[in-house]
């Protein structure tokens, strides 16, 4: 059956962060795969719970730091060696114990890029907009309460049967998104 | 809660980060154009000057050799202006009525340099190196780098104005590649010598030519971007 | 001057005269220029002059220091707020290039010309040769086939260039302080000689300072004749007056003594100076230096004896050196004639000056003949006629001295002469050309308040200063580079003086003036002199020797004629000066000489040769006296004597006798202008108000009273004692040295760093210590050649000279009772081949270059000052201001062309003077290009001959100015450059050689031959 | 639970402390931590303090502009430097401010991956201390130069020069350090902020603040896929930030250490910056925690064992130090370098004998202090110990720059520094300046870290983590708690 095109999902509101890692596993079980569950602080083994598995910030990070390093030498080497080449104080041309510190700042600097806009981007950010911000009492998601969502778009999804599968979850209350 | 954004938001917010660097990276684009561009360097922008002066007529229309006027320009760092006297000698034959060379007579006749209609004296310098930069036509002239080379077909110019960008980076294309633009000596004054047409280099090109000369004229290159040859 | 363009216009338009140059070098790689064929020596704007002084970056214009008013308050927000981001993106003004009209024949565009010319001080004439770029005098070198010069130039002839653009110099006549005209003054003038005539020129007078101009001295003599009871009166602050009167007490005649001190192995000097302060210091420091240069090959050296009042750079060369006071010389003269066998028995010595005498008298009998006494102008003429009979005693005339006719004009009488015919009301009109005696006449002459009662007064002078200012008339005077006029050496030798500029002012010279009060005010200077030496040459070939004198600056065979004298036993005692208290010794400044030059920010800023003070005077003292007396330096006192009294700072100087104090002469001018001081701002203070006739040198029994205040003076080197770092710094040896030196050997210095080959030249310097005099005229030349701003004494004093070549100067010895010397060093760059200034300056604006100069880029410059952090020797300088006057049109006419005008935050140093070595370079690759059209293999060889004398004659200005060759400059890699050979003498070492900077400026050590 | 009774008094929690001591105050939940901290931005009046502190700050802002207008108007040279001492305040203040902004980014970077839990509660303003402390240390290299209009010379760029920097200049090293420093600092200082910025979201009562805080904090909702991201993100920034830490001040250092400069040219210069500068960040720390814990109440968070742990840092530290010092000392004479000897000396016995001596008073002498406990937990003490300790780092650069300047190798051209009235207006600028940005930052954004604060209540007190009857209160709109629903500060300390 299909589900109503205006609704996004269901929302399952918690009390406590066991509770919710509870919810969250149960509904794994139950088959769900697109949910997500919501908390005011990060909450250790949740995100396992959900069918998370590794995220790929590392990798980029890694790949920053490679690519400013490698650029930051290269720069000071083609000033030096290539581009203009000057005898200065009687130091050679390629003085690379002195290129070090700039290649090292150049480095972090690229990976801390990396880091951020990578963790931004894989995490959807920014997204102003979201459904979930239609439920008045998400509001607490950010404060001292405990969500689970199922969306309407998971192939398990229906109206009623989910609903009732949620309620099983003894939450706080069970409400719609609507889109 | 209420939403506070439109959904729109979200593409225009992911859109405003990822656009962020394009931008960054348009204004320095754009900045390092201005700099290198007319506006800031005053090529090809013409100057008034006292009288309509034209190197077309004088150097193609007339053949007159360049040193006619810029007398000192082996021998000096200075190229050197034509003095009045030195229009006169022409110009005290013919055109002697001529409305455009009413300046020259009267400089001539008062005995004073020579004045624009507004009664500026002088001529607008066309060519202006900064006061930290000391170019010494001499030399150049010596090691074979043509008026051309610098200056520009000035034979094609009915007025003058400057044809380099007078950067340092031009300056440095020559004085790191000389082999690139150096020329016989004895055609520095040539304004279309071209190495392929030289009768006396048959067969020459100036990729062939240009590093034989560079050895003959005892070029030293890698003295050639010291800070001291130009700045003092 | 408002528009200096059209002042240049046609120079010398007046005269029909000018001047073609043709270079050629004389064996000593010297530039030498003579003139030929004889055409208008005219030369127009050919380039507005700003054309090559704008300041580099014209957005950074900028006011000279000064506290903020509200009134700036929104400026600097706005600038702050700007935050300068703009510099850049000035758009450069438009520029115009002003032509001739007629273009001179000789002159070529951007190439300066050199003419030969002559500048005196005291009336005395030193040859010197004037580069001009485009009719604009920019630098003054000395003249090498002149004798009071060989090419070397002291403080005041380089300083010259600066006086002739003062823009404080007299710009208008004045009458009664209102300004007028020269026409309504001839008026005057005619209306006053016109009864002259009728009487004979009763009570016409004329005053003057020496004069040796032979054209001038027969105009005065024709004025005499013409007006038969006019009188010529003469008066010097400095002069030579008891020189000559001793000669006079010693032969019956005055003569001139010229010196020979080459010739002589042991010299011996009575408080005389005379490298500094006598009209031939220029060649006897040289000559002097000649007799003592130790090289490995030549290992002796002359013994320099000085025995005088207050510490010289004379007595700082002193191997055995004796300083008591002033009055106290005449006993030890005495004592010195007993020993060498005079007459009578001297006074009572200390067992110290007993010591000094008998080792000079020692070193003087084993030398007769190759000896030689000079007794100084400071002691009375009986010491002057001791020395010369002891010369005569020790067989020394015509060996190392020689005595020639007098070379002052005669028939001049005395000032005092002049005041006694004014109080007795018999002198109606006064001319007063140059000199300044209202200011500088002895105090006890009430000079001022006598001349008030003179009917007419006119002064003509450069500067319309005190005297100008009690005169009713005053009358510009032109500088001696814009006026024609002659003048003579301290050996008679003649020289023609060319105006190398037309007068920047309506100015006249005393030649036109004395025309005007002949009668022929149209006569022109140029006449004056051209008819006078036709007259004494005689018509035939006159052009010739006209051209040949002029283009070589000397009248050939002009030297004063010997005559033969001998000296009579000496005088009897002049009585010993008595009163208690302090002796005061008067003497010239080493910077402003009188007080003529006290407007000349160059020299004021000059730093004292032994104290290193700038902008001021001071009360010299022994440092024992200040503890005793309890003063600190700079505390004010007063100096009382006679009722008369003078108030200034007192400063320490080691060697000072005790009981004796010494002042400068030239300070405190009330008319001076902006620079030297004017009833607003004095700078230092006037020791002329002590002066009195019978005491111009020495004045005994003068109370010292401290008061409370203290004054800042700006001195340069805040401690003269080296540390226990001598070896770092000055190396002093006792001659013989060599034995104990190691043997010549190529230094393999040790560093990580790759060497970088120099293949083409090498340019390095040595410093020769042992002949360096302290003089300072290499600092004023750097000054001159480099364009190198005047800063001011409140700057000074915060440590911000700008000069880039110092002279510091140590005192050895172990305390400052004991002080030796001080001993001399100038520091300039020493351009390391390991440079430590470069490898921390973060833009490159300064770095190496292949031929081992460590190039200053200054447009590159951004200011961070750490390369001045890095430089061990501290020689670089920064502009923390805009101190570039870009403002006053006439210092855009002085500066080099050849030199960027550096402006606010860059910093700066020197150079080795690279204009020079470029245009040396340039002239070298231009003849080295040419070798290929060569068609013959002479014209080749002729080529590459001109290519090698090319870089051979580049000289730094430092170099060109020394006396004494002290420092000596080329190319290392020529093994024959005197250079290469001084590089490898084995006491050659340089400064702080464990840095490893690898210098290319080294050092010879000081010797002594004590 | 009752109003008035979260807020434990200080002196009883001030009365004994050991490292069991609580980090924060016992009966929090997350509801009142979250409500309690965002009320200060949110809610909260601004107190008559704060506006009497913007104003005075603001002045001083003012002074800074006038000083730096003049400066470029008619150059550097109105203030103190010359020729030998060619760098004076600007220098001293640039270092003195690059190591106070130290602590921030080792508080927040080390002591994560050290796993200090007691950070959470003063890592966030201490990485704004850092922000701040580097705009001001930033500002001095530019002013410093002799021409600050062509600053951008010291960056790589294609110019029309054809030129580069000199990048063995230690002084391009510094342009590449700090500004990677102020940027990484930012990001890792944002990063931090965007949960609070969504909770400050969700709970502004204001359109305009909704949207702010809305556009800042990007939409964050705090789902689990992206707190697992961002977790490893922040983790690595910290990895990041610490060795980066290290090296600014190493660089920094050798901007001193790379010269010729004797008293400059040491091999333990990078090293005992380092520790100088944390030593100074964390007495900069101290000496604003403790007047913002007291004017926000926020002992409950800042609690004594933060102060305690503060000074015990600053202690060790400060031997580091002291210990660099005696080896400077040591080699001066060791190395038997007569130039090296001579400047210690000098700088012992020469006319700037006063500045070394109170600088060994300020940075060796008094804090062997923070050796008692008694004094460690006092708190005015140790406000007063930590500026002290302030003063004496900036002594030390003081005395590093002039003394070691003022008479090197060539006694010829040996000189003084006095500074002039510009050196001070334009430090005393830069200190306005500093708490002028501090202040805005209490009042505008959360000064202490919720959302680690809620895992540190979720830790600590797993049972109180949810008050039902408070949340009940709460779930409306956030004016609720005007009334009050806690501690209701007294008006002076608003």
């Amino acid at each position: 059956m299909t589900p109503e095109p205006w609704l996004y999902g269901l929302l399952a509101e918690f009390d406590g962060a066991e509770q919710l890692v509870e919810a969250a596993r149960r509904t794994r079980e139950a088959g769900y795969v697109r949910t997500d569950a919501y908390s005011p602080y990060p909450i250790h083994g949740l995100s396992e719970e959900l069918g998370f598995r590794k995220t790929l910030v590392p990798l980029l990070v890694l790949m920053g730091g490679i690519v400013g390093g490698v650029s930051g030498f290269f720069m000071q080497w083609y000033a030096n060696v290539v581009s203009y080449p000057l005898n200065v104080g009687g130091r050679p041309l390629n003085s690379w114990p002195a290129f070090i510190p700039i290649t090292f700042e150049m480095t972090v600097l690229f990976a801390a890029f990396a880091a951020v806009l990578g963790m931004l981007a894989l995490n959807g950010l920014p997204t102003p907009y979201h459904p979930l911000f239609n439920v008045p009492t998400f509001q607490l998601a950010s404060r001292n309460k405990f969500f689970l969502c199922i969306e309407a778009s998971d192939s398990k999804f229906d109206p009623d049967g989910t609903r009732r599968f949620l309620e099983s979850l003894q939450p706080r209350e069970v409400s719609e998104i609507p889109r | 809660m209420s939403q506070i954004f439109h959904p729109s938001m979200n593409t225009l917010a992911k859109a405003s980060i990822f656009g962020a660097v394009f931008i960054i990276a348009a204004v320095g684009w754009v900045a390092s154009a201005v700099d290198r561009s007319p506006y800031n360097t005053d090529a090809g922008v013409v100057r008034s000057q006292p009288v309509p002066f034209s190197h077309e007529h004088h150097v193609a229309g007339l053949g007159i050799d360049c040193r006619y006027c810029h007398t000192s320009v082996e021998v000096s760092p200075f190229a050197g202006m034509p003095s009045t006297k030195t229009c006169m000698t022409c110009h005290s034959q013919i055109w002697t009525n001529a409305a455009l060379l009413a300046p020259v007579r009267e400089s001539w006749n008062s005995g004073a340099p020579i004045k624009d209609a507004t009664g500026h004296t002088g001529w607008t310098r066309v060519h202006k190196l900064p006061d930290f930069v000391y170019f010494n036509h001499s030399i150049h002239l010596a090691k074979g780098v043509g008026c051309v080379t610098c200056h520009g077909r000035v034979d094609k110019m009915p007025l003058m104005y400057q044809h380099a960008s007078l950067q340092m980076e031009w300056c440095l294309d020559c004085h790191r590649n000389p082999e690139k633009f150096v020329r016989p000596r004895d055609q520095v004054f040539s304004m279309n010598w071209d190495a392929e047409k030289d009768p006396l280099r048959l067969g020459e090109t100036q990729a062939t030519l240009g590093p034989k000369l560079v050895e003959q004229y005892q070029i030293h290159t890698s003295q050639l971007s010291n800070c001291y040859v130009c700045h003092r | 001057m408002n528009q200096p363009a059209e002042k240049f216009e046609d120079p010398n338009a007046a005269d029909g005269e000018y001047i073609r140059i043709e270079r050629r070098t004389d064996d000593l790689g010297r530039p030498r220029f003579w003139r030929s064929a004889d055409e208008l020596h005219g030369t127009g704007p050919f380039l507005d002059p700003q054309e090559f002084v704008w300041p580099e970056f014209t957005a950074e214009a900028d006011q000279p220091p000064g506290e903020p008013s509200r009134r700036t308050f929104l400026k600097v927000m706005g600038a702050s707020l700007a935050l300068a981001g703009l510099y850049g993106c000035t758009r450069r003004p438009e520029e115009k290039i002003v032509p001739y009209v007629r273009q001179p024949e000789q002159l070529v565009p951007g190439v300066p010309l050199f003419f030969a010319t002559a500048l005196t001080l005291g009336g005395y004439a030193r040859g010197v040769l004037v580069e001009s770029h485009e009719g604009r005098p920019t630098k003054i070198e000395g003249n090498p086939d002149h004798p009071a010069s060989l090419g070397a130039t002291d403080v005041f002839m380089q300083a010259e260039i600066l006086s002739l653009y003062d823009p404080d110099r007299s710009q208008v006549v004045t009458h009664d302080g209102d300004i007028s005209n020269w026409d309504s003054f001839l008026a005057a003038l005619e209306a006053q000689m016109r009864q002259k005539r009728a009487t004979g020129g009763a009570g016409l007078r004329l005053l003057t300072e020496t004069i040796t101009s032979p054209t001038l001295a027969a105009q005065i003599r024709d004025l005499l004749k013409q007006f038969p009871r006019a009188r010529w009166h003469r008066y010097d602050p400095i002069g030579c007056d008891n020189a000559r009167a001793g000669a006079t007490a010693a032969f019956g005649r005055d003569v001139r003594s010229v010196y020979h001190f080459d010739r002589a192995d042991v010299i011996v000097s009575l408080d005389s100076n005379f490298l500094l302060e006598d009209p031939g210091s220029v060649r006897y420091a040289w000559e002097f230096i000649n007799g003592r240069r130790v090289r490995n090959t030549k290992r002796q050296m002359n013994r320099l004896f000085v025995v005088e009042g207050t510490p010289t750079i004379t007595g700082a060369m002193a191997d055995v050196r004796l300083t008591i006071k002033a009055s106290q010389i005449e006993l030890a003269a005495r004592a010195l004639a007993h020993a060498i066998g005079a007459a009578p028995e001297s006074g009572r010595l200390s067992a110290e000056a007993s010591k000094w005498v008998e080792e000079a008298a020692a070193a003087l009998d084993a030398h007769q003949g190759k000896a030689l006494i000079v007794a100084g102008e400071s002691q009375p003429p009986a010491v002057h006629a001791l020395a010369h009979w002891l010369n005569q005693q020790l067989t020394n005339p015509g060996k190392t001295v020689e005595y020639l006719e007098p070379v002052e004009a005669p028939g001049a009488s005395s000032l005092i002469e002049l005041l006694e015919d004014i109080d007795s009301g018999s002198v109606d009109t006064l001319l007063i050309l140059g000199g300044n005696p209202a200011y500088d006449a002895p105090a006890d002459l009430h000079f001022t308040q006598r001349l008030s009662k003179v009917p007419l007064r006119a002064h003509l002078s450069r500067y319309n200063d005190e005297t100008s200012y009690h005169c009713h008339w005053h009358l510009p005077e032109s500088h001696s580079l814009e006026s024609w006029s002659d003048a003579r050496a301290f050996d008679g030798t003649s020289t023609i003086i060319q105006p190398l500029i037309a007068p920047l002012y309506p100015s006249k010279s005393a030649h036109e003036l004395l025309a005007a009060v002949a009668g022929k005010p149209s006569l022109s200077g140029y006449e004056s002199v051209r008819n006078h030496w036709q007259a004494q040459h005689g018509s035939d070939d006159f052009e010739d020797f006209w051209q040949k004198t002029l283009s070589s600056g000397v009248v050939a065979g002009s030297a004063a004629r010997p005559v033969q004298v001998s000296a009579k036993a000496p005088l009897p005692m002049s009585e010993p000066s008595s009163g208690t208290g302090f002796e005061v010794a008067f003497r010239p400044d080493p910077c402003i000489w009188d007080g003529r030059f006290a407007n000349n920010g160059w020299l004021q800023e000059l730093p004292k040769p032994l104290t290193k003070l700038t902008w001021d005077n001071a009360v010299l003292m022994s440092p024992a006296d200040m503890k005793a007396q309890g003063l600190t330096n700079g505390q004010i006192v007063e100096l009382r004597s006679e009722g008369r009294s003078v108030t200034g700072p007192v400063w320490p100087l080691p060697g000072q006798p005790r009981g004796a104090l010494t002042v400068h002469l030239g300070y405190g001018r009330t008319r001076a202008g902006r620079v030297g001081g004017n009833q607003q701002e004095r700078r230092g203070f006037n020791a002329y108000l002590l002066r009195t006739l019978s005491n111009r040198w020495t004045l005994p029994g003068v109370q010292l009273s401290p008061q409370s205040a203290t004054q800042e003076l700006a001195c340069t080197q805040h401690t003269q004692l080296m540390h226990g770092r001598e070896h770092d710094l000055i190396r002093v040896e006792e001659i013989g040295a060599y034995d104990k030196a190691p043997k010549p050997r190529k230094k393999v210095p040790l560093t990580l760093y790759p060497e970088y080959p120099y293949k083409g030249n090498a340019w390095g310097m040595v410093i020769d210590q042992n002949a360096c005099i302290g003089c300072n005229a290499c600092v004023i030349a750097c000054v001159s050649e480099n364009n190198i701003p005047v800063v001011g004494k409140d700057e000074v004093a915060r440590g911000r000279e700008m000069h880039w070549l110092r002279v510091d100067a140590y005192y050895g010895g172990e305390d400052e009772a004991s002080a030796e010397g001080p001993y001399f060093q100038p520091v300039p760059c020493m351009h390391c081949e390991k440079a430590p200034c470069e490898v921390v300056c973060p833009v490159n604006a300064t770095v190496h270059d292949e031929e081992g100069l460590n190039n200053m880029v200054y447009n590159r410059c951004v200011g961070t000052r750490y390369c001045s952090n890095n430089c061990p020797y501290k020689v670089r300088r920064f502009n923390f201001y805009q101190y570039q006057d870009d403002k006053t049109e006439q210092f855009k006419l002085m500066r080099n062309p050849d030199v960027t005008v550096r402006s606010r935050g860059v910093m700066e140093k020197c150079t080795y003077c690279v204009q020079r070595i470029n245009a040396g370079r340039i002239e070298a690759k231009k003849n080295e290009a040419a070798m290929v059209d060569a068609k013959t293999l002479q014209e080749r060889e002729a080529l590459r001959t001109r290519a090698t004398q090319a870089i051979a004659q580049i000289q730094t200005a430092c170099q060109q100015a020394c006396p004494t060759d002290a420092i000596i400059f080329g190319n290392l890699n020529d093994p024959h450059a005197p250079v290469t050979h001084l590089r490898s003498e084995p006491t050659n070492y340089v400064l702080l050689e464990e840095l490893n900077t690898q210098p290319r400026t080294s050092y010879l050590p000081r010797f002594r031959n004590a | 639970m009752q109003p008035g009774s979260l807020k434990t008094s200080p002196d009883a929690a001030e009365a004994t402390v050991s490292l069991g001591s609580p980090v924060i105050g016992a009966g929090l939940t997350f509801a009142s931590v979250t409500d309690k901290i965002s009320s200060i931005v949110l809610t909260r009046r601004a107190g008559r303090q704060w506006w009497i502190g913007l104003a005075i700050t603001f002045l001083l802002v003012l002074v800074l502009i006038y000083a730096v207008g003049y400066l470029l108007v008619k150059g550097i040279g109105i203030w103190g430097v010359n020729i030998p001492v060619a760098w004076g305040f600007a220098i001293i203040n640039f270092v003195w401010w690059i190591g106070i902004g130290h602590a921030g980014t080792f508080i927040s970077a080390f002591l994560l991956l050290l796993r200090q839990d007691w950070r959470t509660s003063i890592n966030r303003f201490a990485e704004a201390m850092t922000l701040f402390a580097v705009a001001c240390a930033g500002m001095f290299p530019l002013l410093h130069l002799g021409r600050p209009g062509v600053f951008y010379w010291l960056f790589p760029y294609p110019n029309t020069m054809g030129l580069w920097p000199q990048f063995r200049s230690p002084l391009v090293w510094d342009v590449f350090a700090v500004s990677t420093y102020a940027t990484v600092s930012l990001l890792f200082w944002y990063v931090g902020l965007i949960p609070d910025l969504a909770t400050l979201r969700d709970r502004s009562p204001r359109r305009s603040g909704r949207i702010i805080y809305g556009i800042l904090s990007m939409g964050w909702r705090g789902s689990a896929r992206h707190w697992h991201r961002y977790q490893t993100a922040y983790l690595l920034l910290a990895g990041l930030a610490a060795p980066l830490v290290i090296s600014v001040h190493s660089i920094v250092g050798m901007d001193f250490a790379g010269s010729v400069v004797p008293g400059w040219h040491s091999t333990i210069f990078p090293p005992y910056f380092v520790a100088g500068a944390i030593f100074s960040g964390f007495a900069m720390v101290l000496t604003l925690a403790i007047p913002l814990r007291k004017f926000y109440g926020l002992e409950d968070f800042v609690t004594i064992r933060h102060i305690d742990n503060c000074a015990k840092l600053m202690l060790v530290t400060g031997l580091i130090v002291a210990y660099g010092y005696g080896m400077e000392a040591f080699m001066s004479w060791y190395s038997g370098n007569e130039y090296e000897l001579f400047v210690t000396l000098n700088r012992a016995r020469g006319p700037y004998a006063w500045s070394f001596w109170m600088l060994m008073a300020c940075n060796v002498v008094i804090p062997q202090l923070l050796w008692f406990k008694r004094v460690r937990t006092h708190v005015p003490l140790i406000w007063v110990i930590s500026i002290i300790v302030n003063i004496g780092m900036w002594l030390e650069r003081f005395v590093i720059v002039v003394t070691s300047l003022h008479r090197d190798y060539n006694p010829g051209k040996w000189g003084m520094y006095y500074p002039t009235i510009w050196d001070w207006a334009t430090y005393v600028g830069t200190i306005g300046f500093f708490l002028f940005c501090i202040l805005l930052f209490v009042r505008f954004l959360p000064a202490i870290s919720i959302f680690e604060m809620r895992e540190l209540v979720a830790e600590t007190s797993a049972e109180g983590a949810h008050d039902l009857e408070h949340d009940r209160l709460s779930e409306g709109e956030t004016q609720v708690f005007h009334g009050g629903g806690f501690s209701q500060p007294k008006g002076d300390q608003i």
